[in-house]
């Protein structure tokens, strides 16, 4: 964890509702990995006089590291933009996913949230032969993925959040990921959980992560406004996170 | 050149430079250390504690304001005796002097508090948060408590109740007056459509404070010091509580939105400070520094436009 | 389909939608003409009047502040006879009720005050502004004094001293309760170093004076109507406050920035108002309407996250 | 008075200190007069979300006005402005600089100022044959005319705000605008009325005006506070000036 500056160096549109900004950063931050992020400033110059505007840095989820200083993140395309915009960024934020070490089947679900946190790990696993299996939910179904590598399997689910061969997808995942929106979290978490458990029957240790999305204002662990109460204990999704086990989770 | 900031009652607390967080902002000294240099602070003010372990607060915590944010984490923390076991030590290694913030007490709580407090070398000081709505009476019966303590107290004032509570506060024995904790407020938070209630940060506190700082350091008897805390962005808006009466400033939710500020801030007035104390001319050692001295020097002389 | 925005016990006060300017911000109805049309407001609020002339404040007047303004005019004003006869002509055609904001009197200067505007039919209302740092009974005093009109009246109450005189101003014979006026502060001029001392004008007003509105309608009577006011820079500001208990809004410094925004949240809130009144179905009369709704809804199943 | 919409076609770096912006403006703003001034807010969309920050508009002074559609108004370099920027803008403010109907001799002094509340006059004076010196004083002594006419005639005045041929500028001109900045405008005005005083012995009414620079918040009169208190009359700044005579000021 640090700041340092950055800045974007190409903006490049790469589907209807996406863009993806190249940024030119310090190389530690190019070491980045799957599960971490960025909280970022937009600065006029080098010593950032109004910081209060806004007071909130942005969460930013690399997608792509390239050259050892080049890391690409994925921006809704109505937010815009300008190259040569200079850069205020604390990170790396967060902990890495930990991964199934004998992954052969990896199952990744956007609820109501653009996938962006889960894009990183593909050049990866997709690369180790892993098959991907993209599940777009709620008003993710909206996002349009045709930019996304072409051995990932997209799905499409149901209003009820079921898809076509769920029973399959789920009965050979050997881990899964689900990103949500802060708003609601909770209940879409649970109805997925309870999903999972009917196809499941038990749900092991390790195997379903919620991938959480809370406002971070500090992004070190200092003002625990991203503190969550898992049972039995309370974890920063800023040090901790962002994936949690969701079978630790108080889900309602 | 260490500055006093506590009244004599007591062994003084001595800073080196007159800026220290607010508390809740840097967590227990053991956050921040690659972003900033703790060393350069003028002392640590933890996150606020509570003798029994309290839990995050349930709902949204954060809502995005128009230049300013409303937070409410429901102040979790593992209970004083916890903090104490899992800190002390890094305590020991900071080099600058720590001030412990109880929050939310009753008295027998504190006296419990101090008990325990009073055998801890690595605490310098107590920091008594006062609660919004809390009466005069609670308030100085609580600070009478806590003043039993061998340690210098501060007591941190709630922002709507600042300037009936300042004198019965201090006469209660308070070795220094924080002002003040950030006001409360209530937002929508535009994911969930919830109305939110919580403190509010933001730079418009600082106008709003630093009259509350200017009003009480005249009404208030000299010897009761008064640390101006809310909306500190910069070191001029740091040095503008200083000018107002304040002996030192604790930086609030700047210090989220970009680390750097806040040892930017201790720096600068730790070299002001010291030139001030000293007498000394003006010098080159800080870009900003002539003009503000030339701005202080002005200002003393016409004084406020108004009473 | 006119709002009663006035307590029973007069002639209530009733406009088209519950939006205004607050005192101090539109003139007398004589400025903005060609930049809003004051007929699509619900009311004129005037400058604040005085019984005898006041000349503007010496020194700076305004110093911008992030993310705000600090004001001090010293409400210069030619005096309530002058006031009147120069405006009455132009109040009679503005299709609009009228409320004049009396400002700084004593009990004897009211009275005299009250004379006279009784036999003003131009003037629908007064607002009475009660100054920081007035005490329960000298505010009560004024404001029983002001009740003595025939016209409905609104007492502005400061915002420091809100909670405190709420209760008894509208026990004294307050006919609506205006929350709050901007909150005084001190602000470095940056052209002459000097400290101005004013009333703070910004969004960050939102949230602090939108709780106080909530708490208060929680504790009030009923029948008290709450005139929400500070930091509204857009439709949702308002209904914000409107959805805490308020029966309506002054928008503030806002206005000044951009005029139209004044228009557009009167005509915002009107139909909003309506439709809610009507018990209408989400229609698309306005494109930020359905989500509004939806976040009420959700809202008034929930209830605020704390107290 | 009205509000419109307007946007920045293009920057033209003029001299070492200022840039000069081209307007295009609704055709009412294009024929604003000398004294006259706008009141601009750079916004990002038709609508004004998020009219606080700043909340001051800040004052521009068109210089020129070209083929009833463009303004140039002169600003500080440093200041940093795009090319298709929108705006929003109130004007026009003030009344118009009324000069002496046989108008010969023009003197302009610009004390602490960058004398850009001047400028506009200048193509109709000089084109009339009218001759203008301006006297730059003080912190205005760093201003650098050189984009200026060369009909202009440039004065750096002493320390003590004397000037070479004083006596003369003094006795020859028909009519003087002095133009300071807000700060110190009383102490700064009346120093130069007495130094008038001793070259005239007595100053006559409509011959010299104090241009003032107070910050206006709304522009149209309602907020007050750009109120002057003049000898038994009560001015502001935005509807009746910006230019005062300076014998009906009480100065100190
Ligand atoms: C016995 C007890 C146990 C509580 N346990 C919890 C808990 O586990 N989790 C929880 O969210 N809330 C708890 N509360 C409620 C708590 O009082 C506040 O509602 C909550 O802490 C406010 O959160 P905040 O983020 O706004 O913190 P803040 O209100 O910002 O706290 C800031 C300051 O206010 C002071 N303060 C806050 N609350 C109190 C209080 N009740 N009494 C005295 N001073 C106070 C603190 O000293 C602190 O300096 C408890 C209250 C009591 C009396
Ligand atoms: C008899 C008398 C004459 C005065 N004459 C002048 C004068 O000519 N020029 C001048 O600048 N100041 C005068 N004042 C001072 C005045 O009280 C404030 O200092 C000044 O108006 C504050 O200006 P402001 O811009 O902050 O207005 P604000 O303080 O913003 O005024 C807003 C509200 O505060 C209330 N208010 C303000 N001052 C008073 C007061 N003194 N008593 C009751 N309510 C008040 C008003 O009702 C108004 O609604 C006078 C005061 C008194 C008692
Ligand atoms: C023993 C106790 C435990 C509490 N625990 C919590 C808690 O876990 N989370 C929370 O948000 N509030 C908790 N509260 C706080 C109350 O819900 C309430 O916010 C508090 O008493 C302040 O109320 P007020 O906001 O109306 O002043 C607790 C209060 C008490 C007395
Ligand atoms: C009769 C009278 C006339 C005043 N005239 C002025 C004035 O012209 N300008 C001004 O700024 N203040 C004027 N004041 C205000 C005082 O300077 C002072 O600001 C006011 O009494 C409020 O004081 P406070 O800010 O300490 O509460 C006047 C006060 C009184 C009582
Ligand atoms: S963001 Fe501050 S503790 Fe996690
Ligand atoms: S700027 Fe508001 S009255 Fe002149």
């Amino acid at each position: 964890m640090n700041e340092s500056r950055a800045y974007i160096e190409r903006i490049r549109r790469v589907s209807r509702g996406q863009q993806r900004l190249e940024l030119a950063v310090e190389p530690s931050l190019a070491a980045i990995l799957p599960g971490q992020a960025l909280l970022v400033r937009r600065i006029e110059k080098d010593y950032d006089e109004a910081c209060w505007h806004p007071y909130l840095r942005e969460l930013w989820h690399p997608v792509e590291s390239r050259a050892g200083k080049i890391l690409s993140v994925e921006r809704d395309a109505r937010a815009s933009y300008a190259p040569g915009q200079l850069l205020s960024v604390l990170g790396p934020v967060g902990q890495p996913f930990r991964f199934h070490p004998k992954l052969r089947n990896m199952l990744l679900i956007a609820h109501d949230a653009a996938p962006a946190p889960l894009l990183l790990m593909l050049p990866a696993l997709l690369a180790r032969g892993v098959s991907v299996t993209l599940v777009l939910m709620a008003s993710a179904r909206a996002y349009d993925a045709s930019h996304l590598p072409e051995e990932l399997e997209i799905v499409l689910a149901e209003d009820d959040l079921s898809w076509q061969d769920m029973v399959m997808t789920w009965g050979w995942a050997d881990q899964a990921f689900v990103l949500t929106r802060q708003a609601g979290a909770d209940e879409a978490l649970s109805q997925i959980m309870s999903l999972a458990r009917e196809r499941l029957h038990e749900i092991p240790a390790n195997f379903l992560f919620a991938v959480a999305q809370r406002p971070m204002p500090c992004g070190v662990g200092a003002c625990h406004v991203c503190m969550l109460q898992l049972r039995g204990a309370q974890k920063l999704q800023c040090l901790d996170g962002p994936a949690f086990d969701m079978t630790a989770m108080r889900l309602p | 050149m260490a500055l006093e900031i506590t009244g004599s009652g007591k062994n003084p607390l001595r800073v080196e430079t007159p800026v220290m967080p607010a508390a809740g902002t840097l967590g227990f000294g053991d956050r921040y250390k690659s972003l900033v240099d703790l060393g350069k602070l003028g002392a640590l003010v933890t996150n606020p504690v509570t003798v029994e372990p309290w839990r995050p607060a349930a709902g949204p915590r954060l809502v995005p304001l128009d230049a300013g944010i409303l937070v409410h984490t429901g102040l979790p923390n593992p209970g004083l005796k916890s903090v104490i076991r899992k800190y002390r030590r890094r305590w020991a290694t900071l080099g600058i002097p720590v001030i412990l913030h109880l929050a939310g007490s009753t008295v027998p709580r504190l006296r419990e508090a101090v008990r325990l407090l009073d055998e801890v070398d690595e605490i310098d000081a107590l920091e008594l948060g006062l609660d919004d709505g809390i009466g005069a009476r609670a308030a100085t019966q609580l600070v009478a408590e806590a003043a039993k303590s061998e340690k210098p107290l501060l007591a941190r004032l709630p922002f709507y109740e600042c300037e009936s509570l300042a004198l019965p506060v201090a006469e209660a024995g308070a070795d220094a007056l924080v002002m003040t904790s950030a006001p409360r407020g209530t937002a929508r938070d535009a994911e969930s459509g919830k109305l939110v209630s919580g403190r509010v940060y933001g730079p418009l506190l600082k106008p709003m404070i630093l009259r509350l700082v200017g009003r009480l350091r005249r009404e208030l008897p000299g010897e009761v010091p008064i640390i101006g805390c809310g909306g500190i962005h910069n070191p001029q808006d740091a040095r503008d509580y200083i000018e107002a009466g304040a002996v030192a400033v604790q930086v609030d939710a700047a210090t989220w939105a970009q680390p750097r500020v806040l040892e930017r801030i201790a720096r600068d007035l730790g070299g002001w400070i010291a030139t001030r104390q000293g007498d000394a001319l003006l010098d080159e050692w800080n870009p900003d520094m002539g003009q503000t001295e030339a701005l202080r020097r002005r200002a003393s002389q016409s004084g406020p436009s108004r009473g």
